[in-house]
């Protein structure tokens, strides 16, 4: 076991696969020699040579077609696209071919690609480095969306995903990359190390995808969240005094209902949780099942606690980002009802 | 070429409209044998005119002629020709099916059957295709089976694309043949992928796909050429100038400004312009891209030069925006024709040896048709299991779907 | 008043906005000479000129690109998507550009276009035919989501989505372009001229945006639907025999939520429509806001009928499209319960 | 040119890396004055080598040399010169106050300043831009006020952007300047539109935008190429081929193919390759082509050839991927130095007066950015109103951002 931060999981992740399966490669914008601007790839071109690690145009749309057609000749390509919310001109290739390439051709072909992007705000990159788009992948069938909230998650998951055959969407928040957020930017930066999602095995090891994680127990009411929003929900549970239950999804779609509901059922109350735009967010999905499979547990209404239908602006950062206040607000709320 | 000296918004617009006779006499057509054939491995930059010219090989007398001529042997002929007869009689039967209701869609390829005819001769069965779905004939000069076209257009119980795809959405894994796409383009850059990953492991295949000339706007051209000639990809590239994109002739895809083939030079892959009615040219094209490709010169664009000679799908009234019969003038002919009378001409086949062809193509093709009709029509009959619905979406069914299943009751 | 099916509607509506305002041009695929594969346009270049009707190449992301590009410099393009299948290859140029364009540029650009494009199934036009994908574009923020219902909406709401000053897509069932369908396919088809809302004056008017209507008063249970699935829905109220409110959105984002909170505060009831895909469509976000506002109100889970969470099937349309049977069964649970 | 003969994946690499020695001697760069200046209404087949060779006009020894030389007075230069000055000086403040914290970024074009200015030079005011990130040029030359550039990228209570933006995103609706996008390349396809409009209203202005060598490879490349054939749209198209892209080299984006001016030629628009770095080159190719575009001729694709001196942006390193001090060894030198040795050759210019006037121009950007400061900077003073992150998302505030904003109690 070794502390590892999210970027050196997601590298040590990349290092088993290329090391286990000569037919994984790597390709994106700067993840060739450079190692990536988050240098997630940091030298694997390196250690495994110019055509498994390599720079590709900037197209994203041309990255997920390619690594489509390399899919279909029997690949396993990691695609990353640079900040998630650069993928939108990759869109088309995700939903209109490698998610419906399996059922249109009535099983004959797949496309067993992982798409990695960092996502989320929180490090000042305004309107176009700080995007949630999760929400726009989980109303389409056929893919599969995970985003991890730790080290030892993001390696087992990501190992998973390029495993599978099914086309993976593979959102990484970026803010907590070097370390656990708790949604207070003024207190001082904390690492991994510290946290028990920092110990990471060097050697290979997946862990199952569409599988929430309750990462801690309670009675008093449910939070569901995923990605960096486990940490603030944590801080915000801790600081309410009620007794949460706080799960994480890890995978979003296919999304894991009975751990929720079973959650719920014991809870009758529930807040969800994520940074992404309220409106038509994956937290409406959440919400909806819940109420569908739960109804007659419920003591309160549901609360979704999200950033706000803007779009992410850079001197308000904080003021968009849905932190421990808005958490315990609605934890409150809940609790109060 | 002064333009417009006015400031005014150029809308380009076909010479000719629905009312308006036939006429092709601005189209300047090269005579056959005016360009040479390089060695594959040339420079793009040493062969401009292979991108604006014309290669040809079948001349007026039905004569092979020039650089290009493949030679190939009569029996190869003979072949290409029964698999261009047999594409046309297959369009035929099907489109006449389709008016009877007993499919919903159809889409035919008349006049455009040497393209994928004689580029599947050219290549091996083990090169892979990313096909629009106006290549049907390289399924069937590969031999799939044309009952299993049928009984997928049919969207019946025997439809291997279980009931999902529209007619014409062929997928064929064991033939190297890639599922077509209803957006029209994508597969495109696939096909860059597949090949860059066959130069990766080594393979010895290339791939090969195609766009019509309306397609070639799409941003996934644009990434295939751009990927192909990065990584120098061992793929061919087609673009099908078929003249029109639905009702917008090629005009409004820049066919005016620069012909197809030139695209290819921007980003320093060769262009090749070819007679797409010339089953020699194509061929000769293909293969040399072919070789090009195998011996590590990366792609080649080619562009077909033909005319879509029917509407652009069942669902299109072309009177509607062109004039009528403007394919009997089209002055590049009819693919079929020119190969059946070079044959002759050799000595190889007849007219007699032709309408006996064409017979029994079309007493097969009948008979399949009523066998795959035997296994259901898209409103009567056996239907695909609807569990089938459910599959495919993911690998494993995920619960959301078998709880919806069981609401379906299945 | 004329009688007009949607078709003739919105080529009236746009036959005034091209007769009212210079600025005013139709750009899209086959548009021009032809007048469109639904013949929206038919007539159009004909009596105002190339300049002002005009096809494009087919480049979907190219069309929107060019009329932002447009709107910048005074115009007000419509253009048009020839399937909203086939609207992801343009998803970036909306997304990112459209609809953000007025908030990153502190208000001194917009883009006043309008995208109008044909969707939803029922016409056997299989997986690339038949998409709903409004569910993507109403979880971006800054963007206007509209889909009539019947010619006389539609005509007076694609003038008001021209006229406006944001992005507006206009999604038009068409299904319904020829007449209304009650989602039994074995029926003789109906037109327009016996519905009301096939009365169309030829004159110019316009409907507001954001403005829910109530299509049907009622006192047992509310029932929430827009484009196709108001007249499913409607023929479902019918057989069930209760006493429903059915309210078409017309406007999916901004939402009308006051119109049916109003409404469900009434009834308790609730059972929301919509042809798309289930998981993550606009459904769950209609769901969520009740919940969150009529929590208390409910005497009932809140129903959703939708399509299947799979690629719309060719063969298998009607067992996808959510017809008068599954809005019944909802209805009746809703009921029951 | 046989390239592989394996069949391996090839995948391009820069000749040096990060250690090896600054080395450009196998740079092909041709000699000035080598091309013609033809009629502006020359049709694109007729000029392939303005796009493969280089069109340059200062020499070796400063002078003006050859057919493209504008013969531009010494105020125009001399004003040239001190525009370059500026936002050179501009940029090293920014860049210095970022690294004390000021600001979240900062992108500087250092080396690249003729590219902007020049052409902002050439072409009128009435012209819009649809820039990148990295012409700041534009905005200094046309006048803009250099405290707002810098409030805006203090995210302060005088933000025009209103503190949504990151900084450099400048937007400037009276300088018929349009707000810079995040995503790169989007801009390059909506300029093509404006200039249809323009075209459509009868306009006489045209529109003129830019790339990175590396985003040629987005889609918005390719639509804007193909739109602006078709139509015949009055836009000028710059690619910069500074020879990076954050840490891929130009090859990846298929700058060893072919050049990117050549792209231009495959759609059937002229090309013009210039010397990014000579002021009066640029200058040249710039009223060509907008003359061009004026008259009705359509569109230009320009490349600029230069040198990404600096880091990407303040997020950069780029001795992570290339030799430190490359820039030291370009052949084409500082725009900056080589205009100013012009002007010393003609006998309008010092050194002296040269370092005065970069005195001057640090004490005046010195002075505006205290000025600016005190509006507040992204971390410390005044702020932008917070009710600001709720407006602008449409012209009227819907209910649910009325909703939101109340939460955050204001
Ligand atoms: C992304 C996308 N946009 C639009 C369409 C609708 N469409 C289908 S075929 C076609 C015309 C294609 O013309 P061309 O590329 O010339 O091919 P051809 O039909 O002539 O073979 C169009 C616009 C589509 N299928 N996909
Ligand atoms: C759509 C999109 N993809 C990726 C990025 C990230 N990115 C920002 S700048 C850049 C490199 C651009 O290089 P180039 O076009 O050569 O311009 P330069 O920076 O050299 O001026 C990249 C990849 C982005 N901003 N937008
Ligand atoms: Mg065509
Ligand atoms: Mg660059």
């Amino acid at each position: 076991m070794t502390s590892m931060n999210m970027i050196q999981a997601l590298n040590s992740a990349m290092d088993c696969l290329l090391d286990r399966d000569p037919n994984v490669v790597i390709m994106g914008e700067d993840v060739g020699y450079f190692g990536g601007v988050f240098r997630a790839t940091a030298g694997l071109q390196q250690k495994y040579g110019r055509q498994r690690v390599f720079d590709t145009p900037i197209a994203e749309g041309g990255i997920v077609a390619t690594a489509i057609g390399m899919g279909v000749n029997g690949l396993r390509p990691i695609a990353e696209i640079q900040f998630s919310d650069y993928i939108y001109p990759a869109i088309d290739q995700i939903v209109s071919e490698a998610a419906r390439l399996r059922y249109r051709s009535g099983g004959e072909y797949y496309a067993p690609i992982t798409i990695r992007s960092p996502c989320g705000g929180g490090i000042f990159g305004g309107q176009t480095h700080s995007q949630s788009p999760e929400g726009i992948f989980t109303h389409v069938s056929g893919l599969t969306t995970v985003m991890p909230s730790n080290p030892y998650d993001a390696k087992g998951l990501l190992i998973a995903a390029v495993e599978s055959n099914d086309p993976v969407l593979f959102f990484e928040p970026k803010r907590i990359y070097n370390g656990p957020f708790d949604g207070d930017p003024n207190k001082p930066a904390e690492d991994w190390s510290r946290h028990e999602g920092g110990d990471v095995p060097e050697e290979y090891y997946s862990l199952p995808l569409r599988q929430a994680a309750i990462v801690r127990e309670g009675a008093d009411l449910t939070v569901i969240t995923y990605g960096t929003m486990v940490h603030v929900s944590r801080a915000a549970v801790e600081r309410s005094g009620f007794d949460a239950e706080i799960i994480d999804l890890r995978t979003l779609v296919p999304l894991d209902i009975e751990t929720i509901t079973k959650s719920v059922h014991k809870t009758g109350r529930c807040v969800v949780v994520h940074e992404a735009t309220r409106t038509g967010g994956f937290g409406a999905e959440i919400l909806s099942q819940i109420q569908e499979d739960c109804f007659w547990d419920l003591e309160a209404p549901i609360e979704r606690v999200t950033g706000w239908d803007t779009p992410y602006p850079h001197a308000f950062e904080w003021e968009y980002f849905p932190g421990q206040e808005r958490v315990l607000t609605a934890i409150e709320k809940v609790m109060g009802a | 070429m002064p333009r417009r000296n006015a400031p005014e918004l150029f809308i380009p617009e076909p010479r000719l409209r629905p009312g308006d006779k036939p006429d092709f006499s601005n189209l300047d057509i090269p005579p056959v044998g005016v360009l040479d054939k390089p060695d594959e491995m040339v420079d793009f930059t040493e062969i401009p005119e292979h991108a604006r010219s014309m290669i040809r090989v079948l001349d007026d007398d039905h004569k092979a002629k020039g650089a290009w001529d493949p030679h190939l042997d009569p029996e190869t002929l003979r072949g290409g020709l029964r698999n261009m007869l047999k594409t046309r009689v297959y369009d035929e039967r099907m489109h006449k099916m389709q008016r009877q209701g007993k499919m919903s869609f159809y889409m035919k390829c008349t006049g455009e059957e040497a393209v994928a005819v004689a580029q599947a001769t050219a290549l091996r069965p083990s090169d892979m295709l990313f096909a629009t779905y106006r290549q049907q004939g390289l399924l069937i000069t590969r031999g799939h089976s044309m009952l299993d076209m049928m009984c997928h257009c049919l969207s019946n119980s025997r439809d291997y694309c279980k009931g999902r795809q529209m007619p014409i959405f062929y997928t064929w894994r064991e033939g190297n043949y890639f599922s077509i796409s209803g957006s029209v383009g994508t597969q495109f850059s696939q096909a860059v992928g597949w090949a860059m990953a066959a130069a990766y492991k080594g393979q010895d295949d290339i791939a090969c796909t195609w766009v019509g000339d309306g397609t070639t706007a799409e941003a996934d051209f644009h990434y295939a050429l751009t990927f192909a000639a990065v990584y120098r990809a061992p793929v061919i590239l087609n673009v099908v100038n078929n003249q029109w994109a639905i009702s917008s002739f090629q005009g409004i895809a820049g066919g005016i400004s620069a012909t197809f083939a030139n695209r290819g030079r921007g980003y320093g892959l060769p262009g090749l312009r070819v007679d797409g009615n010339d089953f020699l040219a194509v061929y000769a094209a293909t293969q040399w891209a072919a070789d090009r490709a195998r011996r590590g010169g990366g792609a080649t664009l080619i562009e077909h030069y033909t005319y879509r000679a029917d509407a652009h799908s069942t669902s299109d009234d072309p009177s509607k925006y062109r004039p009528r019969k403007e394919w009997e003038a089209w002055p590049l002919g009819d693919p079929i024709e020119r190969l059946k009378n070079h044959l002759i001409v050799l000595g190889e086949w007849s007219e007699e040896q032709h309408e006996q062809l064409r017979k029994e193509l079309e007493e097969e093709v009948a008979a399949l048709f009523r066998e795959a009709e035997s296994y259901g029509t898209l409103h009567t009959g056996p239907r695909p299991d609807i569990n089938l619905m459910f599959e495919d979406v993911y690998e494993e069914m995920p619960l959301n779907l078998r709880r919806q299943r069981q609401q379906v009751g299945v």
